[in-house]
């Protein structure tokens, strides 16, 4: 076979293609990105905040939109669309249809006068008609590529060419192109992934919610729009009809979920009870102490994931109202209310009045997507999300294409980005061997040596077309900054950032001999990174740059100013040149790249994560505490789906003992870990040393036996009562007496979700169901009953719940105020508990009572994350960097975490983390070298007392107290920059590099002078 | 004579005596009779002769946590800057402590000041210090010669006159609104402990001053500092003072003139306070080693009271606690977060 | 009852050469395809109709469209102004509680408490009049309006598209 | 330093921003156009977390008649808990400064997300407003030798 | 109710099995006890019961009490519930099965009655003949009295009418001038249309008796005079 193609198509650009992409351009990937509409982003950015976090969504989000934006091995295509698939693995012919933007983005310099001008207004898609745009339009403020599109349908010139064509006309930069034509061609590429995501399912179909009817019934994709500062209301929060704000919401949960009468959709959307909860507390914050009451009517709360069960009790506890009832009628009441009436479980009818409804839509696959998919022969379920395989969650039914987030089932956010890096895990394996043949690298000269120079310093001031200089008298800026010390050169550009001008400045650097340049434009957040590459091609270090806000913090602010906005643009750039004077060139830190994982724990996810990186060629040293493979899964009989557990596990097992780039340690664990990202050295308990650039943590969990205490219910002196996984013990060895039994009780939420273990332990619910169909398949007579407090098997496994009350597996909820009951008498168990609908006591003499026991963390997590520097969650679980986006990296560089440790969840999560685990350590694999934070601490250790404070405050453990030197140590590595330190040491003796105090003081008092 | 001090002085004397005899430290830090009436200075006893020396008084006023770290240094053998220290046991220093200095030994073990293991902490229950000033004015600021100590008073001589005033009347304030008279952490004891104090107002010479008007603190601030010389005496005896380069002495960035303007004596003291949060124990050194009587004890302690107010914390009191400026919790107070009309805000 | 016979052929596959439709859609029909002329200018009182979906006719029978149908012949003869539509309404509609066989089976009592909810939501409209196009629903709203104490007129849409016809001169 | 009229005076307020949320933020105001005094000069900060007691103090010294520190909301910080240990060092330093007599609203802090533009620009106005009511800084300010008044 | 302790271990929920066979797409076990049916209800709270409760019994086996509750007859098999139930559970199907399992002595008195008189031929007991002349009666009177309306019609057993018309028994019995407007419409309208003599009554109270051989002959005879006259469409005059 010929060499693989070196890039990969990722397909829509919302957060999991996003990371997808930005996967696999670090790793050495060319990367086609293609979006549908006109920015990327996704539903992410139409989000207000995220569970369990209450993170601002798009605060979040830009910075990787950003990234993704402006990579050089980023292909970014908008308003794009993919026609047709052809190929194989390795080598796909993609024929893609690029829509016209009718904006030139090389011209576009997103300034708005086009919008302010356009008399065209339409319903905003992105606020879900909620809002208004205009005809020429930018999705959202961050929206990335941060340039303007025209809407053909409702652009009036497009339509009858000849009428309007404003924006044309006041357009400052010419971008307007009227004459744009959609455009088709090819893409070569060695594989595909599809993160097509998915749409909120509409209630319209929906009757009996009022919806369409009430305009104060709203879905709750509607409802992130009103609370979101940059939505219709922006942030006020008011309810549609009269533009009050709400005092009083209701939301209905399981909206075209769960629903396989009139929604047709008989899974679990995953995710709706935990954003109906924040939805629920977001509005209560919005809205002042206490002012609003919230009220959530469920069926099963569902907060399986980490920290959703302590977000739930959260809400409680500052007064959310949960009532467990599905809510039938909604009517019409004064002021536009709404008055539901509902059952509670004795069957009493309560009726509460509310001023705002919400509908906790679920999730489903846009019938374009379903058609796109059909087109590309991928394969979809009955639900029409994409079928996958629990052990190959993320490749679809078409060799080379993978897919990711919630196409393949309702997931949320970091369960879609864990995806999106697994996804980029599978096509880096089929590709890796043409790693950087198709990526771009930018080469620079030499930089000069400026140690000895005095400041030279260049000013180059922006007029933005007329967003600057219609408001700030940009000569006389330019002329000022002429005056100013150390300023040599100062001139004004009518766009600083268009190409000839970078040139051109470029040639000035080098011509006036500059070795320090302030450019006064608009925001260093989106330009910063493009002036200093232009330093660096003019051979100048890039710290040696500085930015005046003139425009995002000046000229658009004080638009009725101009006097007032011209003084500050000059306070602005007398400001930045007393920074850039004192900013010293800074070392491009690379760490050199120790080629090799270490993976700890061979259970399924670190087999996984071994192999996965093997295959692409990376040595591992896999490392596992016992003397076998296989870990937790070898206690395992089968998947929810029915896949048998140990055949794979053998198969698994059988590839790592047989992979020539694999090192199994067995029987053997840490003892002492060394360095940082790329250099890490690692002594292992049999006293082997290993070097290795990377490590994944992948050591997995316990499953909690209630041998003692309230959750005991005979385990341990009644022979007849396992764990859930005693019972699969018994399942695997085919156990015969099974079949003889007559009746079987399921405990749920043995040890989870009580005061000494606040959370759910994920699994459960789906693997004790599992297990009593099993039992059903071996005795079809069997009586089996399952005491659960909330049945929680989101997605697809709602399948199997569905299917177990089919075959007749009575479902009894209990809670903590009415505990199952358990003797034993004679030897035999009898168990008792009350059923909240008939409100009477139920006896049963089970004889196998299976409890379906907590997972709780290692005991020896704590040293490892030691080891590491990582941290921990309260309940001893490994803490990721960012639970929202970084799933499965730590806070420390190079290390990554994957499976049981990380959290409870199920084998095909776990193999998923496993993969993303792996993709993300190829970020660091596959390059010789990594660049560190160059803007680091530094400390003067003349000045330090080593009273620590420092290290203390550090979140990245990058400075530590040296017990030698009595000082403090900065691990450039691990420091990211923040300054913590420096405003922490009393001393004077930690720094930030080119932000030091002197630094920040000389442009604080340069902005007094005058 | 005091008896219960002279007591007290006689177990220290015995305990130093043993713990040098038995070369179990090689020097103990404490106190011996001054030149002046009424002064005691530190001493350092490095043989058990010297041990009869030390001495203990109610003018034991300069906190002995302050020389430790130095004297360890000093017992030492003589190594360069970031070499590390030799294997093995370092020699141990003797040390007394009442209560307000041993918590600072706490939060100077917790800052990597003093290595607990080779301290020997004599905790002394301090029965409040004398503030040699209070007695100046209570005896109509005449000159004294000599100050005769007893149990529950102090006679107080000079030219031509002998009056008997009340030791409490001349305590210092800070000892006078201390709750924990009791070293927090020791190793041996001189005389008995007395348990922690029960003191409804002993924020009440914070509260008056928050009680003014801001003009009238601001007038109030001007005035107290107003005699400040700079001599850093208060800085020189603060145990929490240990900075090789005061921010006050740093070029680089210059944060504060060097001079007696205002100006620079006002930031002088709000940052050498604000450096103190959440450390300061209230030992009243600062104010005791002040030759012009500026109470800036008085800053410390409100930053103190905010302390206690907002977090909950005491420092010195517990050696596993961090400091409160170098931890947080996710729900500390933020009242004073503006939020322009945003939630929760009246409007 | 509509559903009766509907659900009969269905469910026992009965054999039949004839559709069977309701007279609501054809009354629509007929007004639609001009064959009824139909003129509401008797109502100048602005007197205001409602109506009851009947659960067999409508949920069970032939859906939202023949509601639909009725709602249109209810405007046509009444005026469009003077029809106010009840909540819930069309499939999701209330049962009046009439039907089932409750009106035969006894349990008055027990029949009223069922009506209490169909009579407080039409008695929220305001309307004048009831229209009951089902047998069951107007025995038992006539009932609960009594019984209840409401101040509507229940009748058969019938009588109303009578009063409207205009009937051509031809005779 | 020319004594102005407070009717036509323009404080001049140092405000230091969090490069991730508060700095955005005010970006952000200005892409959607809100409208402020033009009394604020920003400093951008990686971190609220980067502020110290001695850059506001020396922000006053300098002669600013207010200071500004803003960062992510807690829970939001970019660099986990930054803005968490800013909030305690600016609680006590916002008491003590008041204690000794500065002036309440003289030095101002606030969370401010990058999708909050309005936001931003409300709290320019409210410190702004805030500051005009002072008058011109003259404690702790070096230039002018301060009066107690 | 009673509130013995339910015994799981020794009941059998031989109802549910039973209805499960009658009607294989009853899932009663579907059933995820969300109460959105309760709360849709107008039954709910009669006789101690709503629709969830109800179902509940049949899952957990209170056959006794199931077979004896006569909120089967206040539910009024409306469907509302189903409407909405995210399982689709039909509750009205249900109720239907249990009232048919119900022997006839056991069902109430009058709702039996009309159901057996029905199956003779409508559901008041008229004999047929009465109903021709009381047509006929009415018809002859308007066309006497209402001068317009000479040419009114009301055919009855009209072989090839385009469309067939029944008649609730209500009508001719109590109220037999309430025939009037719709032969008005019809005529005015030119509908070619006729009455039967025979099985002319639209109403079925055996439908809700529960007893599925009652119900199925009288459909059945409906639809054969229907088709004997050859009309293409029946019209229910609901």
């Amino acid at each position: 076979m010929s060499r693989p193609k070196g890039s990969v198509l990722v397909v829509g650009g919302g957060i999991a293609g996003v990371q997808a992409a930005l996967d696999l351009a670090d790793s050495g990937f060319y990367v086609h990105l293609v979006e549908k509409s006109s920015a990327i982003g996704g539903t992410m950015s139409q989000l207000d905040k995220t569970f369990p976090t209450n993170d601002c969504s798009a605060c979040i989000l830009s910075p990787k939109l950003v990234e993704a934006g402006r990579h050089l091995n980023i292909n970014l295509l908008t308003l794009t669309d993919v026609l047709d698939v052809q190929g194989g693995p390795g080598s796909f012919n993609v024929r893609v249809r690029k829509n016209p933007r009718y904006v030139d983005p090389d011209k576009c310099i997103a300034c708005g006068t086009c919008a302010e001008k356009c008399p065209k207004k339409v319903p905003s898609e992105f606020d879900l008609g909620l809002g208004t745009r205009k005809a020429i339009y930018l999705r959202y403020p961050q929206a990335v590529p941060l340039k303007y599109a025209i809407d053909p349908e409702a652009c009036i010139y497009l339509k009858k060419p000849g009428r309007c064509g404003f924006c044309k006309k006041v357009c400052p930069s010419g971008a307007i192109n009227f004459d744009d034509k959609p455009e088709e061609f090819n893409l070569e590429v060695g594989s595909v992934i599809l993160s097509l995501g998915f749409r909120p399912f509409d209630p319209s179909g929906l009757d009996y919610t009022g919806y369409a009817t009430f305009k104060n019934v709203v879905t709750s994709m509607e409802f992130e729009r009103l609370l979101s500062p940059s939505g219709p209301c922006m942030g006020h929060m008011e309810r549609p009809s009269d533009h009050k704000e709400p005092r009083k919401i209701a939301w209905l949960q399981c909206i075209g979920s769960r629903d396989i009468n009139r929604a047709c959709h008989g899974y679990c959307s995953s995710v709706c009870c935990m954003y109906a909860i924040k939805q629920a507390v977001i509005a209560r914050e919005h809205s002042g102490s206490g002012q609003l009451s919230s009220s959530i009517f469920f069926m099963d709360m569902r907060t399986h994931g980490k920290g959703f069960e302590a977000y739930f009790d959260r809400a409680m506890k500052e007064g959310v109202n949960f009532h467990r009832a599905r809510v039938h009628t909604i009517l019409p009441a004064a002021d536009d209310n709404l008055l539901l009436r509902y059952s509670g479980e004795d069957g009493g009818i309560r009726e509460e009045e509310f001023d705002m409804v919400v509908l906790s839509v679920g999730l489903e696959t846009d019938p374009e997507v379903m058609k796109l998919c059909h087109d590309l022969g991928i394969e979809l379920d009955h639900d029409n999300f994409v079928s996958t395989s629990l052990f190959a969650p993320v490749a679809s039914s078409r060799p080379g294409i993978f897919v990711c987030g919630a196409l393949g089932e309702p997931k949320d956010i970091p369960q879609s980005v864990m995806e999106a890096s697994a996804a980029a895990c599978g096509a880096g394996g089929i590709l890796h061997s043409s790693r950087w043949t198709e990526t771009r690298k930018k080469e620079f000269p030499p930089e000069r040596n400026v140690y000895a120079e005095p400041p030279r310093i260049g000013v180059f001031v922006c007029s933005c077309g007329i967003n600057i200089a219609s408001v700030v008298d940009v000569e006389e800026v330019t002329e000022y900054a002429k005056t100013l010390p150390g300023v040599v050169f100062a001139q004004n550009n009518l766009f600083t950032c268009s190409q000839d001008t970078i040139n051109q400045m470029s040639e000035t650097v080098k011509r006036e001999r500059l070795n320090r340049v302030v450019v006064a434009s608009c925001t260093p957040r989106t330009h910063e990174p493009l002036f200093q590459e232009t330093l660096r091609e003019a051979g100048i270090n890039k710290f040696l740059f500085e930015m005046a806000n003139i425009r995002d913090q000046d000229s658009w602010v004080h638009q009725k100013w101009p006097h007032e906005a011209t003084n500050k643009a000059k306070d602005l750039v007398r400001m930045a040149v007393a920074k850039v004077r004192g900013d010293e060139p800074l070392p491009y830190n690379h760490v050199p790249v120790t080629r090799k994982a270490l993976v700890i724990g061979a259970g399924v996810a670190g087999m996984v994560s071994a192999l996965s990186l093997a295959d692409q060629g990376f040595p591992v040293c896999l490392v596992e505490r016992k003397d076998h493979l296989g870990g937790h899964g070898r206690k395992f009989y089968r998947t929810w789906q029915g896949n048998p557990m140990q055949e794979y596990l053998e198969e698994l097992m059988e590839r790592v003992q047989s992979h020539p780039k694999i090192d199994v340690e067995l029987g053997t664990t840490i003892d002492e870990v060394e360095g940082s990202v790329g250099q890490f050295r690692t002594r292992l308990s049999n006293g082997l040393e290993v070097a290795h650039g990377v490590a994944i943590v992948a050591v997995g969990a316990e499953s909690f036996k209630p041998r003692y205490g309230p959750w005991n219910y005979l385990y341990g002196k009644n022979p007849n009562v396992h764990t859930l996984l005693e019972l699969d013990q018994r399942f695997i060895a085919d156990d015969n007496a099974l079949r003889g039994l007559h009746e079987a009780v399921f405990i749920h939420c043995v040890g989870s979700r009580v005061p000494e273990r606040p959370y759910c332990s994920r699994v459960c619910c789906t693997h004790a169901i599992d297990q009593a169909l099993r039992l059903k398949e071996l005795n079809p007579d069997m009586d089996i009953f399952m005491l659960y407090r909330d049945i929680r098997t989101y997605g697809k496994r709602e399948y199997i719940y569905q299917e177990a009350r089919e075959k007749g597996i009575v479902f009894i909820r209990y809670d903590l105020d009415n505990l199952p009951n358990v003797r034993e008498k004679d030897g035999k168990i009898m168990v008792e508990v009350i059923d909240p609908i008939l409100e009477r006591q139920i006896r049963m003499r089970p004889d196998l009572l299976v409890l379906a026991s907590a997972v709780r963390p290692r005991d020896d997590v704590g040293e490892l994350s030691r080891f590491f520097k990582c941290a921990m969650t309260e309940e001893g679980f490994l803490l990721e960097a960012h639970m929202k986006l970084r799933p499965v990296d730590f806070a420390t560089d190079g290390v990554y975490l994957a499976g049981l440790c990380h959290y409870p969840k199920p084998v095909e999560e776990t193999i998923a983390q496993a993969q993303a685990a792996a993709s993300r350590a190829t970020l660091v694999l596959s390059r010789d070298a990594v660049l560190s934070e160059s803007i680091t601490a530094v400390v003067n250790s003349m000045k330090c007392t080593g009273c620590a404070v420092c290290a203390m405050v550090c979140a990245y453990s990058a400075v530590t107290f040296d017990r030698n030197s009595g000082k403090a140590v900065v691990d450039t590595g691990l420091c990211k920059g923040c300054g913590a330190c420096v405003a922490g040491c009393r001393s004077d003796a930690i720094t930030i590099r080119n932000l030091g105090n002197e630094q920040i003081m000389a442009a604080v008092e340069a902005a007094m002078e005058e | 004579m005091s008896i219960v001090n002279q007591k007290i002085g006689g177990e220290i004397q015995t305990i130093a005596s043993s713990l040098l005899e038995s070369g179990e430290v090689a020097a103990f830090l404490g106190y011996t009779k001054g030149s002046l009436p009424g002064m005691m200075r530190p001493y350092v006893a490095r043989d058990s002769g010297e041990a009869g020396n030390l001495s203990w008084s109610s003018f034991c006023v300069i906190n002995l946590a302050n020389y430790l770290p130095a004297l360890l240094r000093s017992v030492e053998p003589p190594r360069r800057p970031n070499e590390p220290p030799p294997e093995g046991q370092l020699p141990k220093v003797g040390v007394v402590a009442t209560g307000c200095w041993s918590r600072n030994m706490v939060v100077q073990v917790q800052e990597n000041q003093i290595d607990r293991s080779r301290v020997v902490i004599v905790g002394v229950s301090s029965r409040g210090m004398v503030d040699r000033r209070k007695v100046e004015r209570l005896v109509g600021n005449r000159e004294i010669t000599a100050i005769e100590e007893e149990d529950n008073v102090l006679i107080v001589r000079g030219k031509g006159f002998e009056e008997t005033i009340n030791r409490w009347d001349a305590v210092r304030d800070n000892c006078k609104t201390c709750l924990h008279p009791d070293p927090v952490i020791y190793d041996e004891l001189a005389g008995g402990l007395s348990g922690d104090r029960q003191i409804p107002d002993r924020f009440h010479e914070v509260e008056e001053i928050e009680a003014l008007s801001v003009d009238e603190r601001w007038k109030w601030f001007q005035e107290e500092i107003s005699s400040c010389l700079r001599c850093y005496a208060c800085r020189n005896v603060c145990p929490l003072c240990y900075c090789p380069t005061c921010f006050v002495d740093d070029s680089r960035p210059q944060w504060v003139g060097k001079s007696t303007d205002e100006v620079d004596t006002a930031l002088f003291h709000i940052l050498r306070a604000y450096h103190c949060a959440g450390r300061c124990t209230d030992c009243g050194s600062c104010e005791s080693a002040c030759p012009m009587g500026i109470r800036m004890r008085l800053f410390t302690k409100k930053l103190q009271k905010d302390v206690i107010e907002l977090y909950g914390f005491e420092p010195g009191l517990e050696a596993d606690a961090p400091l409160p400026l170098s931890t947080y919790k996710v729900d500390d107070p933020e009242d004073f977060i503006i939020t322009a009309g945003k939630k929760g805000d009246q409007k | 009852m509509f559903y009766a016979t509907l659900e009969g052929l269905r469910r026992f596959n009965i054999p039949h050469n004839f559709e069977f439709i309701s007279v609501i859609s054809l009354y629509a029909q007929l007004i639609r395809d001009g064959r009824l002329k139909v003129d509401h200018s008797w109502n100048k009182d602005g007197l205001k109709f409602t109506c009851q979906d009947p659960c067999k006719l409508v949920r069970q029978g032939l859906g939202d469209k023949v509601a639909e149908d009725l709602r249109f012949v209810i405007r046509a003869v009444a005026g469009e102004e003077n029809f106010v539509d009840t909540w819930p309404r069309l499939s999701n509609n209330y049962c009046c509680g009439g039907g089932g066989g409750a009106l035969q089976a006894g349990f008055v009592e027990n029949r009223r408490r069922f009506g209490r909810l169909k009579f407080d939501q039409l008695a929220a409209t305001g309307a004048d009049v009831v229209i009951t196009p089902c047998h069951n629903c107007h025995t038992q709203i006539l009932d609960i309006c009594d019984y209840y104490g409401g101040r509507w007129k229940t009748t058969h849409l019938w009588n109303w598209v009578e009063k409207a016809l205009v009937i051509d001169s031809r005779g | 330093m020319e004594q102005v009229t407070n009717a036509e005076w323009e404080p001049r307020i140092i405000a230091f921003l969090c490069n991730w949320c508060s700095y955005a933020g005010a970006d952000l105001a200005g892409v959607s156009r809100y409208q402020y005094p033009p009394s604020i000069r920003i400093v951008r900060v990686p971190c609220s977390g980067r502020v110290s007691a001695n850059m506001i103090l020396d922000a006053l010294r300098a002669g600013a008649d207010g200071v500004l520190v803003s960062g992510c909301h807690p829970g939001d910080c970019h660099y986990i808990s930054g803005n968490l240990y800013a909030r305690r060092r600016f609680a006590l330093l916002e008491r003590l400064l008041e204690f000794v007599g500065v002036e309440p609203g003289r030095i101002s802090f606030s969370w401010v997300s990058a999708s909050e533009g309005e936001q931003f620009a409300k709290v320019v106005e409210e410190v702004t407003e805030r500051v005009k009511r002072l008058g011109p800084a003259r404690r702790l300010v070096k230039e002018i030798s301060s009066c107690p008044s | 109710m009673g509130k013995a302790i339910v015994d799981l271990s020794s009941i059998r929920a031989t109802v549910k099995k039973q209805i499960a066979k009658a009607v294989p797409d009853a899932h009663i076990d579907y059933c995820l006890t969300c109460g959105l049916c309760s709360s849709g209800c107008p039954a709910t709270g009669i006789e101690g019961l709503d629709p969830r409760k109800f179902l509940r019994m049949l899952v957990l086996g209170q056959d006794e009490e199931i077979l004896e509750t006569n909120w089967i007859y206040s539910c009024t098999m409306c469907q509302r519930c189903r409407y909405a139930c995210p399982m689709g559970i039909d509750v009205g199907r249900i109720v239907y099965e249990i009232r048919g399992m119900r022997p006839r002595e056991k069902r109430p008195k009058n709702l039996q009655r009309s159901c057996d008189l029905q199956r003779k031929n409508n559901s008041t007991g008229i004999p047929d003949e009465d109903f021709v002349w009381v047509v006929n009666d009415v018809l002859e009177e308007v066309r006497q009295n209402e001068p317009q309306w000479k040419d009114l019609q009301a055919p009855i057993d009209k072989k090839g009418a385009l469309y067939y018309l029944n008649q609730n028994a209500k009508e001719p019995t109590v109220e037999p001038e309430e025939m009037v407007p719709l032969w008005k419409i019809l005529h005015v309208a030119g509908i070619d249309w006729t009455y039967s003599s025979k099985w002319w009554d639209g109403a079925n109270y055996c439908l809700f008796t529960g007893d599925r051989e009652d119900w199925e002959y009288t459909v059945r005879k409906q639809a054969e005079v229907v088709d004997a006259l050859g009309c293409r469409y029946y019209i229910n005059t609901e």
